[in-house]
């Protein structure tokens, strides 16, 4: 039987010696190199901080390191000696375990399974001793402060409790390395403090943690030291004492942070969308706001806050039980995508994969899809028409593929998303919606959709902005929604505008860090 | 690849020509010529025109349902009730026949009631949002079960006169009726699929049910339009075979539904819905008709033709793969 | 407690058990003890298939092949026997479910190596192994006069009141139970067919997961066909014919999803048994056998839809107040 | 020496041991006709579907005459039309086809004598009276159906006989069997099944020995010794009824051949020769009879059940 996590203490090791390290590690995907010969260490103790834009990797560098991907070159070392984990079990006997960032959790199963699955407890016969799971699960339970019952099936609790039930399942394995990739985006104030004090407990058991997080004050609070990664390259990594946030910064980005938003006139036009008194039974209530041509409007708030459900609701894939939206001041029922679509409302969605792209489809036939009724003639398709369009937004954009017959499940995140914008120009749309528009897109591109999106605006199209990243925000909007727990906390214009201000309505709390 | 930095991109990486010459297609071709070949040398019988023709009953019928599968499966759903259709609508064109309908009222009948348990179908599947193969599975018992009740161990035979002519007669020499229909619907789904915007959709939903939503397409009206058509070639094909056959009993057609889906399985579309073509499944239905045709004249039992099939089926898929697995 | 109330297994039963009174109330001696045995023997194949169908389905997979599997197994366990009668019913019996779980393999190798969609998989075995029955047999039947006595006496003799038959389903549905509840390939079936991207994170291979359900199935598809043989004492190319899509049909009413990664034992035992019974009562009742396929066609609509609309997705909880109202109605 | 004459024995199915007999009969003619060549075909599942496509192909090789069994009276019409045309002799045996699809029908023995043998057999076994049942084959079969109408035509001449009930096993052992078993359940006081089908009729034997009601229920009808012989040892059947396959399959092989070589025609009135069976009279359907059903019992079923 496994010992319970508090029974081992690694604290004797000295703590200048890897317990792991990783060098020379290189990742491809189909079109892209997600990893180019990076290293990481990770000392007994301490807490390492991977700092990174989006896409930079280090999700792909926690994948690797606990035996999900297999590097296409490089070396790991535990305590020294090099390892091959040809699976994730391999990689939690070897002590390493993580709470990943997509939920790794199965909805009709307990718990307590949850917990344990892969490493449940044995009795008799090889059996699964389901009365030990419960009973080991609900003392980790316990550890983490979480009120939950190991027998509840995992499909009735909502997304913080499953959050905790993923850190629970990486305390369930009695690991020297812990891994937390973006441990704290779906926690509320009260948990991530929680959180904070079991990594404290954590280290002062002498494990080694590698926690990554995009938020500067979680990584000052609580790292000891830090690596960047930067396009799937490692770029430094030193102790936290020695940097200061802008070095940080530097080097996540490259460059100056203020330059990459590009410089706006502001003149919005006569109001296009107006919102009323939106409201769904579960999702969000009350919600209220109008639009102007010309304008970009930022939706901020932290993720699980509703924004997208609002979003998509306008778009109309979900019915609001309530409320009504008026367009150039005419009131709309929209049921359907499609609807949308036919008022000038269009959506770029936040998961590009799912809902964006139409993977397996070539490139000119994702553009023109919504815009069949143009290209084609009664009905019938015509070739030519749809490549032309095709090729006249997807210029416009500086696509970078090899031809419009390609399959966008071969471009990059960056150059999928250009192809959803491209698809939804071609519309000629009022106003468009853009959730996390450059969510895990690499500089380039990044850069080039900032752009882009102040040039629509400044053609008169009305841009909604939905985003986690603070300078984006206050980068590129002329007023700000804050939502809350499905409810608009705040609307921000102008000096009332500042970090500050985001993240105390965000977060519900008087004041932030100093 | 996808560095390439041209600002001007070009429609196609390959001419259309070179595209079709590595087409699932052209392989099924080659099978299909290989097999009338190697069919030529074994029956003397085999290169007859009249006995080809005869040759071509043996899938006509099916074939007409599976094009309508095709883009059913296509767009990522699956009917398993098409037999079962097929048995309803003969039933009711049966009983029309015996209150005295006339050929006109006859086809009418058997296409509304071949649309009517399509659209049973589309609702459950699109309205109630369950998963098709679960409820095709269903009606499949329902539909033929209801024909059943009404017949139970008797049989309709008195269809007018006029009436065979969908099922015996020829258009010309030995061209027949259901032959030119094979081909006249071939071309039609053809069109439909492959250039209409509905088509550009069907494609979309199969690929990406979600992302096509997403991109205002109306899914669900789609699908159910979909299960419409199943229903209408069942229909069709029920018309057929129950001119062919001259009477109706609630048996018939059994065990058609697997061989519809494996007609469109063979002809390259993939099951997991996203890509096929018609001319692949059009071959597919001449290999299976030529493979069942050439054995039948050797006078191999039914029951050994389908285990080529079945070999046919899975090594299709396994080949290129083994292949591939085996160089790289 | 109100989740136990409105839980698929209890809707099931209830069902059940108007079944059983609506039939007694027709013909009383339905629900006598005895026939009650009868009926849960003869519905013990099926529920064998079905358990095996079960975990299939789990993983998200399907295999249309059983019933020729079934077919084939007990085929040459039948030739087997008439030709050396000597051969104890044991080895018979052993070497039918080694020779169903080969079968099995076969499909889950295919599925697993080469990943080829499990229903083109099925659909092909199913025809070649069919047709291998007919090859082997040349389409000859084998009966009663050529097995033996033993062979044939196996599911009808009687333990405790009970004939081996129905034994056999028992101790099925108590296997794959106790495997599935208790053992980590158990899980892991709801696991792969629950989230398979997330299985990966586990560390459970999902390829190899599904090969292994295709292999129980068929083990317990290779076990139902010589119990079919013995206990009908006829083995031909076709029996059986069509059986797979009842059994999945007994899977569908049962609960298990159809999407993988959810259902339970009970709900399959109690989905084969609502046919079972529905088969045996139609003869007693004065309906007609003409209906008993559309009834069970309706049955099938009817369950599923129950079964996805209690399944069905409210849509994510952000509201405070939405959330607590959640919270009250789960126990804590 | 000329090509020879091409038979095709068409039956309902491949693998049943009925017909494999019968197939063993015609090979019998052909040897003693000479220059005879018999294709024993049909499909695997008893569909008219399946037989049309095997009487395509015959059509296109061209044989010289196709016997059939059908297993639908109306739906292979069309399909045999077509083979008359191009010259093919067409005959039905055994279960037979609409008089347009065909030029002559053999049956195995007179329908009326079947009908009342199959009750005969019951009756017999109950010189008191009391209830049967049939248990029929598919619901479409074409001769169950004739005789079950027979055997209620005289059911009157049997006192105190009542038939109950009539069900259906589709030729399916399984289904068979449920119905036999749920047979016994509705009518606790059932003292016969009538099962004219010779996969009936072992399944209800089975079905009457699980039940423990050898010699309550005595199953009967028509079936064929080798399956039979069990099912007569365990007095689950006392005796039933067949008619000899072989000397069918004899027949419908030797019919075919005289009208294939024009050395007969078949019109109403006609009497053909058919070798060792003596000669078949035509009635006015084209239609005639080969011999009495033979029954079978304890006394003679060792002497039979290795021989078909
Ligand atoms: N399975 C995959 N297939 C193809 N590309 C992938 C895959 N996983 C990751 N990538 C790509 O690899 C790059 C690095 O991704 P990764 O998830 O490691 O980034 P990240 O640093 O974790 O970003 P984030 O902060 O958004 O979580 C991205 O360009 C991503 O699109
Ligand atoms: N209750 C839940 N169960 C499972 N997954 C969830 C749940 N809630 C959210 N997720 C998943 O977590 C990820 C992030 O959630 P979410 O969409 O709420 O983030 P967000 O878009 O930043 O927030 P917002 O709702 O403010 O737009 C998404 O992939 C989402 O599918
Ligand atoms: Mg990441
Ligand atoms: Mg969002």
């Amino acid at each position: 039987m496994q010992p319970s996590i508090a029974s081992r203490d690694y604290a004797p090791q000295t703590a200048d010696v890897p317990v792991l390290a990783l060098s020379g590690i290189t990742k491809s995907f189909p079109g892209v190199k997600a990893l180019d010969g990076v290293s990481l260490e990770l000392f007994p103790g301490q807490v390492t901080a991977l700092i990174g834009e989006n896409g930079a990797g280090k999700s792909t560098i926690v994948k690797t390191l606990t035996g999900i991907y297999q590097p296409d070159a490089g070396e790991i070392r535990v305590a020294g000696k090099p390892v091959r984990f040809a699976s994730a079990q391999d990689a939690a006997r070897a002590g390493i375990t993580a709470i990943h960032q997509e939920t790794v959790l199965f909805d009709e199963l307990t718990v307590a399974e949850n917990i344990f699955i892969g490493h449940a407890p044995r009795g008799r016969f090889g059996m699964i001793d389901w009365a030990e799971m419960r009973r080991r699960a609900r003392d980790i339970l316990a550890r983490i402060d979480a009120e939950l019952d190991p027998d509840t099936p995992l499909r009735d609790l909502g997304i913080a409790s499953k959050h905790l039930v993923a850190i629970a399942r990486a305390l369930s394995v009695d690991a020297r390395v812990v891994v937390m990739d973006e441990p704290t985006a779906a926690l509320s104030h009260k948990e991530i403090e929680e959180l904070y004090e079991l990594v404290d407990r954590l280290k002062s058991e002498g494990r080694a943690i590698l926690f990554i997080s995009h938020k500067f004050d979680e990584i000052f609070r609580i790292a000891d030291r830090y690596t960047v990664f930067r396009d799937g390259a490692h770029v430094g990594s030193g102790l936290m004492a020695d940097v200061d946030e802008a070095d940080l910064v530097r080097m996540m980005v490259g460059r100056d942070v203020d330059q990459i938003f590009p410089d706006r006139v502001k003149s919005p036009g006569e109001e296009v969308l107006k919102v009323v008194g939106y409201a769904h039974p579960t999702e969000f209530d009350d919600i209220g706001f109008s639009l102007r041509r010309g304008e970009i409007l930022g939706v901020y708030g932290l993720v699980g806050a509703g924004r997208s459900e609002v979003m998509q609701a306008l778009f109309g894939i979900t019915r609001p039980s309530k409320g009504a939206v008026k367009i150039d001041g005419a009131i709309k029922v929209i049921r359907s995508p499609a609807d949308a679509v036919a008022n000038g409302i269009v959506y770029v969605p936040e998961d590009r994969g799912k809902q964006g792209a139409v993977i397996g489809m070539p490139i000119f036939q994702n553009v023109t899809l919504p815009s069949l009724s143009q290209t084609s003639h009664r009905g019938f398709l015509r070739l030519a028409e749809e490549f032309a369009l095709a090729r006249r937004y997807t210029e416009r954009l500086d696509l970078r593929a090899a031809a419009l017959d390609q399959d966008v499940g071969n471009l990059s995140g960056g150059n999928q998303q250009k192809v959803v914008i491209a698809k939804w120009l071609a519309t000629q749309p009022k106003v468009i919606i853009l959730d996390e528009p450059t969510k895990g897109i690499d500089i380039g591109s990044k850069a080039a959709v900032h752009a882009f999106m102040a040039e629509l605006a400044a053609e008169g199209l009305a841009v909604i902005m939905v985003s986690s990243e603070i300078p984006e925000v206050l980068g590129m909007s002329d007023r700000v929604i804050v939502m809350r727990e499905g409810l608009i906390a705040a609307e921000l214009e102008g000096d009332a505008l500042t970090p500050e201000t985001l993240v105390r309505h965000a977060a519900g709390i008087g004041e932030d860090r100093p | 690849m996808s560095d390439m930095t041209a600002r001007h991109l070009p429609d196609r990486l390959q001419s259309p020509a070179a595209r079709l010459l590595q087409s699932w297609e052209l392989l099924l071709l080659g099978l299909a010529i290989a097999i009338f070949i190697a069919n030529s040398l074994a029956s003397p019988y085999f290169l007859n025109a009249w006995n080809l023709s005869d040759a071509t009953f043996n899938f006509t019928e099916k074939a007409m349902i599976a094009f309508a599968m095709a883009l059913l499966i296509i767009a990522g759903e699956i009917d398993l009730s098409v037999a079962a259709i097929i048995a309803l609508v003969s039933t009711a064109m049966g009983a029309a026949a015996a209150a005295g309908a006339g050929t006109p009222l006859l086809v009418l009948i058997g296409l509304g009631t071949g649309l009517a348990c399509g659209a049973f179908n589309g609702l459950l599947v699109t309205r109630l949002g369950l998963p098709s193969i679960v409820v095709t599975i269903g009606t499949m018992s329902l539909f033929r079960g209801v024909s059943f009740i009404i017949l139970g161990d008797g049989a309709y035979r008195s269809y007018p006169p006029e009436f065979a002519y969908f099922g015996q007669g020829y258009v010309g020499w030995v061209i027949s009726f259901e032959f030119v229909l094979f081909g006249l619907c071939a071309l039609a789904y053809y069109v439909l699929l492959h250039r209409t915007n509905f088509g550009r959709s069907v494609f979309a939903i199969g690929n990406n049910a979600t992302a096509a939503q997403f991109s205002g397409i109306r899914v669900g009206r789609v699908k159910f339009m979909l299960f419409l058509l199943t229903g209408l070639m069942s229909g069709v094909a029920a018309i057929c075979l129950t001119s062919r056959l001259g009477s109706t009993r609630p048996s018939i057609a059994s065990g058609w539904e697997l061989e519809v889906v494996t007609m469109v399985v063979l002809g390259g579309v993939s099951i997991l819905g996203g890509s096929g073509s018609i001319p692949g499944v059009v071959i597919a239905a001449f290999v299976m008709g030529l493979v069942t045709f050439g054995l039948g004249l050797l006078n191999v039992p039914g029951i050994v033709m389908s285990i080529f099939i079945g070999l046919m089926l899975i090594s299709v898929i396994a080949v290129p793969r083994l292949w591939r697995m085996w160089r790289g | 407690m109100k989740r136990l109330l409105t839980s698929r297994e209890t809707m099931l039963s209830g069902a059940i058990l108007l079944l059983l009174a609506l039939t007694a109330s027709r013909f009383p001696g339905f629900i006598a003890p005895a026939n009650l045995v009868a009926v849960f023997t003869d519905t013990s194949p099926l529920l064998i298939l079905a358990l095996g169908q079960t975990v299939v389905i789990l993983t998200r997979c399907i295999d249309l092949s059983v019933a020729a599997n079934l077919a084939l197994s007990g085929m040459v366990c039948a030739m087997l026997n008439a030709a050396m009668p000597g051969i104890p019913v044991a080895l018979i019996l052993a070497l039918a479910v080694l020779l169903g779980a080969v079968m099995g393999a076969i499909n889950g190798a295919l599925v697993w190596k080469l990943a080829i969609p499990p229903i083109v998989v099925t659909l092909g075995t199913m025809t070649i192994y069919r047709g291998i029955i007919f090859l082997i047999s040349d389409g000859a039947w084998v009966n009663a006069h050529e097995m033996s006595a033993a062979f044939t006496g196996l599911p009808r003799a009687r333990i405790l009141g009970l004939p081996v038959l129905a034994w056999f389903g028992i101790a099925s549905a108590l296997l794959i139970w106790l495997m599935v509840t208790r053992t980590p390939l158990g899980r892991a079936f709801y696991a792969v067919g629950g989230n398979p991207h997330a299985a990966v994170y586990t560390g459970i291979d999902v390829g190899r997961t599904q090969f292994w359900a295709f292999t129980i199935s068929g083990a317990l598809a290779g076990l139902a066909g010589y119990l079919w043989v013995a206990r009908y004492s006829v083995a031909y190319v076709d029996i059986a014919g069509g059986f797979e899509l009842e059994v999945v049909a007994a899977c569908v009413i049962g609960g298990i999803s159809i999407a993988g990664g959810a259902g339970t034992i009970l709900g399959t035992i109690l989905g084969a048994l609502f046919l079972g019974i529905i088969k045996n009562a139609l003869p007693v009742v004065d309906v007609s056998p003409f209906w008993q396929m559309a009834i069970s066609g309706a049955a099938i609509i009817i369950a599923v839809t129950l079964n996805t609309r209690s399944a069905r997705a409210k849509g994510r909880i952000i509201l405070r107040r939405a959330q607590a109202a959640q919270t009250e109605g789960a126990p804590a | 020496q000329d090509d020879p004459v091409r038979i095709a024995l068409v039956v309902k199915a491949l693998g049943i041991g009925f017909f494999e007999a019968a197939a063993k009969g015609a090979e019998e003619a052909a040897a003693e006709l000479g220059n005879v060549e018999v294709i024993y075909t049909g499909p695997t599942d008893t569909t008219a579907e399946g037989q049309i496509e095997v009487i395509n192909s015959l059509i296109a090789q061209q044989v010289d005459a196709i016997a059939v069994s059908a297993n639908d009276t109306d739906a292979l019409v069309p399909a045999l039309k077509k083979a008359m045309q191009r010259g093919i002799t067409v005959i039905s045996w055994d279960s037979g086809v609409a008089t347009e699809g065909r030029e002559l029908h053999l049956n195995p023995s007179s329908n009326p004598l079947i009908g009342n043998m199959i009750i005969k057999l019951a009756a017999d076994e109950l010189p008191e009276g009391g209830q049967v049942a049939v248990l029929s084959a598919t619901t479409t079969s074409t001769n169950q159906n004739i005789w079950i109408e027979e055997m209620t035509k005289v059911l009157g001449d049997y006192n105190g006989i009542e038939v109950v009930g009539t069900v259906y096993g589709d030729d399916l052992a399984d289904k068979s069997y449920r119905e036999a078993t749920g047979l016994m359940q509705t009518y606790p006081e059932l003292d016969a099944i009538i099962a004219p089908t010779s996969v009936g009729i072992v399944a209800a034997a089975r079905a009457v020995e699980d039940a423990g009601k050898v010699g309550q229920v005595n199953v009967t009808g028509l079936g064929l010794p080798s399956e039979m012989a069990g099912a007569i040892e365990s007095g689950a059947s006392k005796s039933f009824a067949i008619w000899n396959p072989i000397d069918l399959g004899y027949s419908a092989a030797y019919l075919a051949y005289q009208l294939a070589t024009d050395a007969a025609e078949a019109t109403p009135g006609a009497e053909i020769p058919m070798g060792r069976m003596g000669a078949l009279t035509l009635d006015e359907n084209t239609e005639g009879a080969m011999a009495d059903p033979f029954v079978y019992d304890a006394s003679n079923i060792d002497a039979f059940k290795d021989i078909f």
